[in-house]
């Protein structure tokens, strides 16, 4: 009994994990190589959640179709942001670290105006509705339907988007991009457009991250903070940068995270903080970090 | 091929350049040469773009490009070898000269390419798998080096390529430049080591406070007493 | 005397031997000089002797006591200052205050404002930076800022100096200049150790020449007995 | 951001200085409207916050969020020992307590640099208040506490004492030469340590001298809150305000974070009420405009202005 | 004097604006509203009828911010009359600020031991909602009668789950009950299977969860999906919100229990037009506790005003500290700061009503027991 009902804990927090791993592989895009630290970034899962939500209780689509709309408009949005507000920024400030500090400061401001307008036109009630809430059996050890589709959707995107990172013509130069803008600029690298894209990508699998919460967790204009928080943590436990860090920095939230509620639940959030200082310390640039 | 007429820029409210005006000519190695600080750094990031001079016009193949972005510069022929070799610095040595050929017609022949530029520097095939973080500093000019190569350009601009090159490796690469010249390459190089950059070239610039103050043929140069009293210390 | 003295250094970089065992002193008042292919260990040897990293193994007697394992700032007060080769200055200070923070904490520190102010125009100007105080530091030329780290290092009141590459990217003229400026520190009494690849100079001023190739001591002598040495000229002069 | 060109004339900031404190002090709050003390209260708290904060973080470039930790630790001993304690000593205490801790958070987290040191931070100040609940929720078996309340008088010159101590604190770390090594290890740990300077001992030891009065404006403003729990105590905004009002007001100088703090501070309090439903909407559209105008934040429009008027001049 | 001027500051932005926007605000608004239809509150001592307006400010669920906004309304708007902000914490900080000027503040989001502890220091303050002492009194009862004697208790870790286990906890004891679990988690778990795993294992008869509304949600979701089916399943805050029944549908939630209840079939003067107009204003339910008794405390404040004829604060707070006052949630007695009749009361969804199934003589319905297994 012990065995495998670790062992289905393990599972269940790698499960979670994923979804975490979602929301990091899009903040890592955003921060990693467009260098926004974008703390707005929950605000970007709420709008994917309550479109979600709106399209399937007004019109009763089906919350997975509904990415089809709400993915491009979220991508389009973040994409717009970049090139309107974030370009502007960089050509503005002095140095990389000021524009790190600016863009801080900024997407604060996004944070709360996104917030607002979610107010304004949802209020601030709890909203939910159920999709996908049917478990899959695996011999005993029961998983979430909506869950499951989490992880999957988080390790297919986080392992594609480290081949396009590492292997492609297009990846490589997002990164050169993100490592020094002018040089990349010499080789022909349209950077504004790259991290333009890369904003707009990390904003789009915000929203499909939102999605997914959407079918599993109540939503309020308000949910997105504690996201973003995740998010960040988890690009910086796998290594600021690496994608694959990110992904694997969502995992191990969602797997220690599991592991010390099954241990001891009242202690799951210390233990939770300190394993994370602890892997910090002893990889100070992250696990994937160089 | 490439008409700087005019030019003048600056950092913010500190003027560099003033009323510079250079040609180059279809398969030309033309140096530009000066004292520290004269602004032969900043007279090759105007032409690549990284700096949008205050007045004056660049053409390139006839066409201007004063106007245009710096990754468009890039895509039209030139390769902008900067000071110093700027690696990227996290990605690997094959990474940093795979971005090299990134422009589309660089990109299709990149495989060949790369065996050349091996060719060219043994030792970065060596090290292809290292982080350039990590390379010694003459391993790094030579990257940058390669990475140009990369480009298959139409117009090569080196600023102090020989910086912090060992003499054997400096004798190589202006060797290699000379062949590169010989197959029809158009090149304007910057260079401290201004004996070799006017031994290599045919023609020469030489900027003093941001202007042009004596042009002509490189031999000519290597003559002329100010020259001579001024930069080669005779 | 030896005022340096380095025996079995080895540092390795995974597989990578960057040192492998070198032996090598600098007697006081010297200029000695360290060449060698481009890769070949040199800046990483400045790297264990100023204590920016740490060695696999070795010792490094510095006027009689191992600094190996003491901190950089340590080894500074202790009289030992070096330049970069890929300069590293406080880029967005201005060039006096550079220096003013050398005064106040090298190896004399504690030095009184006023007094730094002086020294730091003094100087600035013994490397023929003067009139440059105001400036930003990273708005001067690369040559301008390796004259300033120079100053900088001076600043901490070294005995011992190590130049990583001073005259790379100046013209001829401009390296007699550096030439000249090498010549008088030393007259000021500090050791110098310096890596070049500008054989002009290097040969111009050094009194004994160490060469490394692949991490390891490959020769060692007067400058005339290195220009004549088979394997320098073969891997690293090419003549 | 640099400091230092067109560096304000040196005899301003003392000034100014000074000028707060005569103002300050002379008209006695009791000409003043009551509610102008409580304000002026909340302007104190993030005044000391937000210069606390740059005192490490602005030169340094190491971007603190263990704010709230330094903070709620002063809140917290206010709240345990407010009953048995002095005024005075509670806050005095706090300082400590705050000192002590920033010292620990300092020795653990020297390995790290850039992002890693300030999600380090962040995540030890949760770390803190998970491990108070905890505490509270398991051993004392009771979350949240009263806190014995002191009138808005006393507070006003507790605060007003702790800020001019903070100022004076900031002004003379920045103008001494630690300051100068300070700004250096933001440039360049490496080099900064080659030319002599211990930069661990000092990178240490500002952090921990910048939490003393964060950690003593806790403990004093606890006494207002009337009851504090952990969330309360340790809550994040803490930790992101004082970055938020350094960067607004301008990180390298100490006139600019005073102002971040005290225009964010009234901004807030403006908004809060008379927009309500769009204090926040407001609020980020402010900020974002602010940082598009004015990358230097506000302290940079004294130097548009004087570049304006030259210019202007010039003409 | 030509209107009353009553503020409150609570939390439209911030962690708390859920609430706050499910339970107080909406029950605000609408008041004022009908009491100005009305021409306003009656007071004697202006001989006429004085219209209500209403400032509301934003405390950013932030309580520094709460205290001085509230004493802004106070010493700078001038107010006649606070409201109170949302939920236990606002209540312990602005509650003494209030009592501190004098002005009588009834709270309908608090739910604490720990204040009736200190409720003599603070007169001016009242407690209107059920207290965990009852309310966990309540539960063990229900537990009684169906006699059950195994439970899982868990808790989420902060004041309120804090001080219903520890009424529940003991109280269960003395019962012969046993609590073979018994368990805090933190505040914001995201997943809390693991947890839930163990208490199926454990095969207990009820689940007892002294839960937020994020966790109720949570723990609903994960019970359905590990097909968790205790013959009892008691939940905390939101399990009386229409959204808990909306997201996981009628169907799923019948027979799950949760903390207070209260629903138009009630038999107090009101209550049902309460409701329908509640329904007609917003477009949606009030929910099924901390709504109507928001609602009656502004009845009662109505009251006050009317039986003393004056705003004078003082003569308020003695009229409501005495008198007994007709509400939507029946009558209303304070004593000692509490209402003393809002007994222990536990809530069932039956057919989509949420149903008042415990303190007996309110119930609207039997109890079902066991609860049906998930769908
Ligand atoms: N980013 C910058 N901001 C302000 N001034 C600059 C900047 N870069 C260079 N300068 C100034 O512009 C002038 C010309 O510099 P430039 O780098 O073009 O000279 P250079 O001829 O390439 O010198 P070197 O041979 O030392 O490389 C110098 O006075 C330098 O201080
Ligand atoms: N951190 C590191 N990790 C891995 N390899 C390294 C690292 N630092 C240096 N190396 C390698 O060690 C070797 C020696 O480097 P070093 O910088 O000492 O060379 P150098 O003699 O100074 O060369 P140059 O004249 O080109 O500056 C080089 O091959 C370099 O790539
Ligand atoms: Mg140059
Ligand atoms: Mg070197």
């Amino acid at each position: 009994m012990g065995g495998t009902l670790l062992l289905d804990i393990i599972i269940g927090g790698l499960i979670l994990g994923g979804l975490y791993a979602l929301i990091a592989v899009g903040l890592g895009l955003q921060y990693g190589v467009a260098r926004v630290l974008n703390v707005s970034h929950g605000e970007f899962i709420m709008l994917g959640a309550f479109a979600t939500y709106s399209l399937y209780t007004s019109f009763g689509i089906n919350p997975l179709v509904s990415l089809v709309i709400s993915g491009p408009i979220v991508f389009g949005l973040g994409f717009l942001i970049h090139r309107t507000l974030f370009q502007h920024l960089r050509k503005s400030s002095e140095s990389m670290a000021a524009f790190e500090g600016t863009s801080i400061l900024a997407s604060f401001g996004l944070l709360f105006i996104i917030q607002n307008i979610a107010l304004l036109s949802w209020g601030s009630d709890i909203k939910g509705y159920t999709y996908l809430a049917g478990t899959v059996d695996f011999g005993g050890a029961i998983y979430a339907q909506n869950r499951l589709l989490a992880f999957l959707f988080a390790i297919i995107i986080g392992l594609a988007f480290y081949f396009f990172l590492a292997r492609t013509r297009f990846g490589k130069a997002i990164r050169a991009a993100a490592q020094d803008v002018d040089t990349a600029q010499l080789m022909g690298v349209n950077i504004h457009r790259m991290l333009g894209l890369c904003f707009g990508l990390g904003a789009l699998m915000a929203a499909l991250a939102g999605c997914l919460i959407s079918m599993m967790f109540e939503i309020t204009p308000l949910m997105g903070l504690p996201y973003s928080i995740i998010a960040i943590i988890a690009v910086v436990l796998g290594g600021l940068g690496n994608i694959l860090g990110s992904l694997l920095g969502g995992l191990i939230l969602g797997l220690v995270g599991n592991i010390v509620m099954y241990i001891h639940p009242g202690l799951s959030l210390i233990a939770y903080y300190m394993i994370f200082l602890l892997l910090i310390l002893v990889r100070p640039t992250g696990i994937l970090g160089k | 091929m490439l008409k700087v007429s005019n030019i003048k820029a600056s950092y913010g409210k500190v003027d560099v350049l003033w009323d510079v005006s250079m040609i180059i000519g279809e398969g030309e190695i033309v140096a530009l040469v000066g004292a520290n600080a004269s602004g032969k750094t900043t007279m090759l990031k105007t032409i690549s773009g990284l700096i949008h001079p205050g007045a004056g016009t660049l053409e390139f193949l006839g066409k201007r490009i004063d106007e245009i972005s710096p990754y468009r510069i890039a895509t039209m022929g030139i390769s902008h070898i900067p000071e110093g070799g700027k690696p990227f610095p996290d990605m690997t040595v094959l990474e940093n000269l795979e971005m090299g050929a990134y422009i589309n017609e660089a990109w299709k022949r990149k495989e060949e390419t790369l065996h050349r530029v091996y060719q060219f520097f043994p030792i970065l095939k060596k090290r292809s798998g290292q982080l350039a973080r990590t390379l010694s500093g003459g391993e790094r000019q030579m990257l940058a080096m390669g990475r140009g190569l990369m480009a298959k350009p139409r117009l090569f601009m080196f600023d102090e390529p020989s910086y912090g090159l060992a003499p054997i490796i400096v004798k190589e690469l202006f060797e290699s430049i000379r062949l590169l010249h010989d197959q029809g390459m158009t090149i304007l190089i910057v260079e401290q080591n201004i004996r070799h950059a006017l031994e290599v070239s045919s023609r020469g610039y030489v900027l003093e406070n941001g202007r042009i103050v004596l042009e002509g043929e490189s031999r000519g140069l290597l003559d002329n007493d100010h020259v001579r009293k001024a930069y080669l210390g005779l | 005397m030896r005022i340096l003295e380095g025996k079995g250094v080895q540092k390795y970089f995974g597989g990578l031997a960057a040192t492998a065992d070198v032996d090598f002193h600098i007697n006081q008042g010297e200029i000695v000089g360290l060449i060698g292919p481009n890769g070949a260990g040199k800046t990483t040897l400045f790297n264990l002797i100023s204590g920016s990293i740490a060695p696999t193994s070795g010792t490094i007697m510095f006027k009689g006591e191992n600094i190996l394992g003491l901190k950089p700032h340590q080894i500074c007060k202790r009289g030992l200052a070096r330049t970069f080769q890929l300069v590293k200055l406080f880029g967005s200070m201005t060039v006096s205050q550079n220096i003013l923070l050398a005064c106040f904490f090298g190896k004399s520190g504690g030095v009184h404002k006023s007094d730094a102010q002086r020294e730091s125009s003094r100087l600035l100007e013994f490397v023929g930076l003067s009139g440059t105080d105001g400036v930003i530091a990273k708005e001067l030329t690369i040559a301008n800022q390796k004259r300033l780290e120079v100053a900088r290092a001076l600043a901490t009141k070294p005995e011992l100096l190590l130049l990583d590459e001073l005259m790379a990217g100046l013209n001829p003229t401009e390296v007699a200049q550096a030439t000249e400026l090498v010549l008088e520190i030393r007259k000021k009494g500090t050791t110098i150790f310096m890596i070049e690849h500008v054989m002009k100079a290097i040969m111009g001023v050094s009194d004994r020449i160490i060469a490394l190739h692949y991490g390891k001591k490959i020769s060692e002598g007067t400058p005339e007995e290195i220009t004549t040495d088979k394997t320098v000229k073969e891997i690293y002069l090419g003549i | 951001m640099s400091s230092t060109n067109n560096p304000a004339p040196k005899w301003l900031f003392p000034l100014v200085l000074s000028f707060i404190i005569i103002i300050l002090a002379a008209v006695i709050p009791r000409f003043l409207p009551p509610y102008t003390i409580i304000s002026l209260n909340d302007i104190f708290m993030y005044i000391v916050l937000t210069v606390s904060w740059a005192v490490f973080s602005g030169p340094t470039r190491y971007i603190s969020l263990a704010s709230a930790a330094f903070f709620g630790i002063g809140i917290y001993v206010s709240a345990v020992l407010g009953n048995v304690l002095p005024f005075l000593a509670a806050i005095a205490l706090g300082g400590l307590a705050s000192f002590l801790l920033a010292l620990l958070v300092g020795l653990s987290s020297l390995r790290l640099r850039g992002m890693y040191f300030t999600i380090f931070t962040f995540g030890l100040s949760e770390l803190i208040r998970h491990s108070v609940l905890w505490w509270e929720v398991n051993i004392t078996r009771t979350v949240g506490r009263l806190v014995v309340s002191v009138d808005n008088i006393t507070v006003y010159y507790a605060m007003l004492t702790i800020v001019l101590l903070t100022l004076a604190m900031a002004y003379f770390i920045k103008n001494s030469k630690y300051g100068l090594a300070l700004l250096a290890i933001g440039e360049s740990e490496e080099a900064t340590d080659h030319i002599g300077v211990n930069v661990n001992a000092l990178k240490i030891l500002a952090f921990a001298m910048s939490a003393v009065f964060m950690g003593a404006a806790g403990a004093t403003m606890a006494t207002r809150w009337t009851y504090i729990d952990p969330s309360i105590a340790f809550n994040p905004l803490f930790s992101f305000m004082p970055v938020l009002m350094a960067i607004f007001g301008g990180v390298h100088r100490i006139y600019g974070q005073i102002i971040g703090a005290t225009a964010l501070t009234l901004l807030a309090d403006m908004l809060l009420t008379k927009f309500p439903y769009y204090y926040n909407l407001l609020y980020g559209i402010i900020l974002v405009a602010v940082i598009l105008f004015l990358p230097q934040g506000l302290a940079g429009l004294r130097e548009r202005m004087s570049k304006w008027r030259k210019h202007v001049l010039v003409k | 004097k030509d209107k009353i001027l009553i503020g409150t500051a609570i939390s439209l932005s911030g962690p708390y604006a859920p609430g706050a926007g499910m339970t107080q605000i909406p029950n605000y608004k609408m008041w004022v509203e009908e009491v100005n239809a009305k021409g306003g509150i009656y007071v004697k001592e202006y001989g006429k009828r004085l219209p209500v307006e209403l400032i509301i400010y934003d405390d950013k669920s932030d309580i520094g911010t709460a205290v001085k906004l509230v004493e802004k309304l106070v010493l700078e708007d001038k107010v006649d009359l606070l409201l109170p902000p949302w939920g236990t914490a606002m209540h312990f900080a602005v509650g003494p600020v209030a009592n501190k000027y004098g002005y009588p503040l009834i709270g309908p989001t608090i739910s604490s031991e720990k204040l009736r502890k200190v409720a003599h220091k603070i007169p001016y303050f009242f407690g209107i909602l059920n207290m965990p002492r009852e309310q966990g009194a309540a539960l063990v009862d229900l537990l009684v009668e169906f006699g059950i004697k195994k439970v899982a208790l868990i808790y989420v870790a902060d004041a309120y789950g804090i001080e219903w286990t520890a009424e529940v906890s003991p109280a269960l004891k003395a019962k012969g009950i046993k609590a073979v679990i018994e368990q805090s988690y933190p505040l914001g778990a995201k997943d809390l299977s693991p947890l839930l795993k163990k208490i199926k294992a454990a095969n207990v008869d009820a689940l007892l969860g002294m839960s937020y509304p994020p966790d109720t949600f949570l723990i609903t979701a994960q019970s359905m999906g590990l097909k968790l089916n205790p013959k009892l399943f008691y939940l905390g805050v939101g399990v009386a919100f229409p959204v808990y029944r909306d997201k996981f549908g009628a169907k799923a939630v019948e027979g799950v229990m949760g903390a207070g209840a209260w629903n138009p079939k009630l038999p107090y003067p009101g209550a049902k037009e309460y409701y329908d107009r509640h329904v007609k204003k917003w477009n949606k339910e009030p929910d099924r506790w901390g709504s109507a008794f928001a609602y009656a405390s502004l009845q009662i404040l109505e009251q006050a005003i009317e039986k003393t004829g004056t705003l004078d604060r003082k003569k308020l707070r003695d009229v409501i500290a005495t008198e007994t006052f007709p509400t939507v949630i029946g009558p209303v007695k304070f004593e000692g700061g509490f209402n003393i009749q809002a007994p222990g009361e536990i809530g069932q969804w039956q057919n989509g009503e949420f149903e008042v199934v415990a303190g007996k003589p309110k119930r609207t319905a039997k109890p079902i027991y066991p609860k049906p297994a998930w769908p």
